[in-house]
C-alpha cells in the first residue's frame, strides 16, 4: 500500500483505497463501475455507477471515470472476437481463412492478410491465427511446376505444356 | 473541402470543461483569447481503396460566423514512403491562435479511410485558454 | 509491458518546479488538475540487435493508486520505410489529461536500444498544470 | 552555425503580445520565467541542389547576454528516405524552458532551400509564459 | 554590447554582464563554473560554483546552471576521444579501423563503420576518420579476381580456377 505520510495518505486496508478529496479509505468501487461520489466518514460505501456503453474497467477501482473500448480496425479480415462489456475491452482477431501480420514485435497492432490456398500442393501446417499456410515445396502429383506455382496437367494444351509440364504430365497427354 | 473528423467528447479520457463545448464535429470556442489548440491523427495503412495514398495531411480550420470560408490554422503534411504492406503515420499539430467566442474549431483530413480511430491515445484534438 | 524510460531531472535544462517532482522514472502530481503533458522521443538505429525493427513506439502511460494497471495516456507509433544505412526518427506527443494528486506519469518506449539519449534538447518529458 | 529562419510577426495568424517581441528574426523574452515554446517546419523537396540530402533537421535555440554561444533548446532531425519525387516533412517542436528576460529565441535549419514558407499555416513558431 | 536603455540595462564593461535582478553590471564567472549568486552592488564578484559532474561551461557566462555534457553513442566503433570536463563538451569518434559515416551535412550526427580491408588489393588511401580505405581497382600480382573480390592464387583448385584465375594463376599451377 502507500507509505503513510505521503502528503496525508493513510494507509488502507487491503480492499480500500485512499480517496485524496475525502482524506479517507473508501472501499473500491467493482469491475464495471466508476466512483461517481466518494465514501463519506459515517459510511463507507463509496456511489458507484455502471461504466456507459463503450467504456469498460477490468478491475476494481476508485476511477472517476471508465476506459473507452478500443474499435477492430476496418480493414480487410479483421473480426471482433469479443465484444467490449462493462469488464472487458474489445478483442480483435482476423476472420477464419486469413491471419495476422504485425505491425510491432508485441503485435498490440496487426492487420489481418488471407491465407495462400496452397493450389496444387499438400499443405505442411494449415493457416492460424498468426501464420499463413505452410505449402509443400513439390507440387502435387499431376500438377507440374510453373514459376512458383502448380498447374493441374489437365489444363494444359500441348502448345502451353514446356519442358517441366511434359516431365510430369507428358504420359497423360499421350493417351 | 477535406474530409471533417468526428470526435468522442465524454467517454474515457475525452472530456470539455470551462464550457469549452464540442457540438457538429467542432470545439466551440467560449471566450475570446488567445488559445493553444492541438491535435494528432495516426494514419494507417494500407486500406482496401481505388488508389494507393502518396501522402496524408491534417488540417485544423477555423471556422467563424465573420467569414463564409474555413480558415486553415495548423497544417501537417507528410509524404508515404512506405512500401506495401502495413504503415502507421502519426501527425502532431500544436501552437497558439486568436479566437473569437462563437469561433469553431475542427480537424480535417486528406482521406478518413486512413485515419487510425481504434484507439483514444493515438487521435486525440483540444485547446485551453491562456 | 514496453521498457520505461529513465530521465535526467536536474543537471543541464531539465528542472522539476511547482512541486512536481521526479522519482522512480516518473513525474510524480503533486495536485489534482489538467495538466498539458507531453515528450519527444528521438529514435535511431541501426543498431546491433537481432531483429531489424519495422517500427518505433512512444507511449505517456500513467499510473495510480486507484487503478492496478496503468492507462496509456498518448501513443505515437511510426513504421520505419529506411534502409540499411543510419536512421533517424523523432516522435513528439503532448495533450491536456486530467490528472488526481499522486498519479504518475512516465514514458514507454518498444526498444530502449533504438533511444538517442546522447543529447538533452534530442529527448526530453515535462508537463505543466493548466 | 546553421542558416536562421526569419519569421512573419504581423500579417495574417502572426502576432506578438504581452510585449513578447520579434526583431533580427528572434523572439525576445521580456520577463524571466518558465515558457512553453514550439516551432513547426516543414520541408519539402527536391530542390535544384547540389546535393541530395538524407535529413532535415529543426533546432530551437536561445542566445543571450550571459553566453557567447547560443544554446540548443530542442532538436528535431530525421532522416528521409523519400526516393526521388517530390517529398514533405513537418517537424513539429514544442517544450518548457526557463528563460531569463532578454533572451533571444530562434530556428536553425539544416537546409534553408527545403523550408516550405509558402504557407503560414504549415510552418509557424511561437512561445507563451506559463 | 547591448544598446542602452533596453528596459533599463547599462552599457557593462568588456568583462562584466548585465545582471537583470541585481539591476546592475557583475564581474563574469570564469568557465567552469556559473552564477550561483549575483554580485551585490557594494563589491563587483558574482558567487560562482563548478559545474557539477555531467555538465560544463565552457566560456566565462553569467548563466543559472551548466550545460549537460552530451554522450557518446554506444553504437558498434563508437569511442570517447575526450571526455566531458567542467570546461569541455565530450568529444565523440570512431575506433582506430573504423570510420565515421556522416548523417547530416554537419556531421554532428554520424555512426562509425569497420574500415575496409582491401584483401589481395594495394591500397590507394588509408582508412581515416571521416573516409574508408580507398582500394586499388585492379588485384595484386598472384591475386585473381573473383566477382568484386581477390583471391590468392595458391588457394584455387584446378576445379575452382575459372577463366579469370587461369589467366592470373595458371602458370603457377603447372610448375
Amino acid at each position: 500500500r502507500h507509505p503513510a505520510g505521503m502528503n496525508g495518505r493513510g494507509p488502507c486496508p487491503d480492499d480500500m483505497n485512499w480517496i485524496e478529496t475525502a482524506q479517507q479509505c473508501c472501499r473500491r468501487c467493482p469491475a464495471g463501475t466508476y466512483l461517481s461520489k466518494p465514501c463519506t466518514s459515517s459510511e463507507k460505501n463509496n456511489e458507484c455507477v455502471a461504466c456507459p456503453t463503450g467504456t469498460f474497467r477490468a478491475q476494481a477501482n476508485t476511477l472517476r471515470e471508465c476506459q473507452a473500448c478500443y474499435e477492430c480496425d476496418r480493414q480487410p479480415f479483421q473480426s471482433v472476437l469479443s465484444n467490449c462489456s462493462a469488464t472487458n475491452n474489445v478483442v480483435c482477431g482476423c476472420e477464419p481463412g486469413s491471419f495476422r501480420v504485425c505491425l510491432d514485435n508485441l503485435c498490440s497492432e496487426f492487420s489481418c492478410r488471407k491465407c495462400q490456398p496452397c493450389t496444387g500442393r499438400f499443405i505442411q501446417q494449415p493457416c492460424s491465427e498468426t501464420q499463413d499456410t505452410v505449402c509443400d515445396s513439390s507440387c502435387k502429383p499431376d500438377f507440374y511446376r510453373e514459376g512458383d506455382e502448380c498447374r493441374p496437367c489437365h489444363t494444359s494444351t500441348l502448345d502451353t505444356c514446356g519442358k517441366e509440364c511434359q516431365q510430369v504430365c507428358g504420359s497423360n497427354n499421350d493417351q | 473541402h477535406l474530409p471533417i473528423l468526428q470526435w468522442e467528447d465524454k467517454r474515457g479520457l475525452a472530456f470539455t470543461k470551462n464550457n469549452l463545448s464540442y457540438s457538429s464535429n467542432s470545439l466551440v470556442i467560449p471566450v475570446s483569447g488567445d488559445y493553444y489548440v492541438y491535435a494528432q491523427v495516426t494514419f494507417r495503412g494500407p486500406v482496401e481503396s481505388s488508389h494507393k495514398p502518396n501522402s496524408v495531411t491534417e488540417i485544423i480550420t477555423k471556422v467563424t460566423d465573420s467569414y463564409p470560408e474555413p480558415t486553415q490554422l495548423l497544417t501537417g503534411t507528410k509524404t508515404l514512403s512506405e512500401n506495401g504492406n502495413g504503415w502507421f503515420q502519426p501527425i502532431y499539430l500544436g501552437a497558439v491562435v486568436s479566437l473569437e467566442v462563437g469561433d469553431k474549431l475542427m480537424v480535417n483530413v486528406s482521406d478518413i479511410k486512413l485515419v487510425d480511430y481504434t484507439k483514444e491515445h493515438k487521435t486525440f484534438f483540444g485547446a485551453f485558454l491562456l
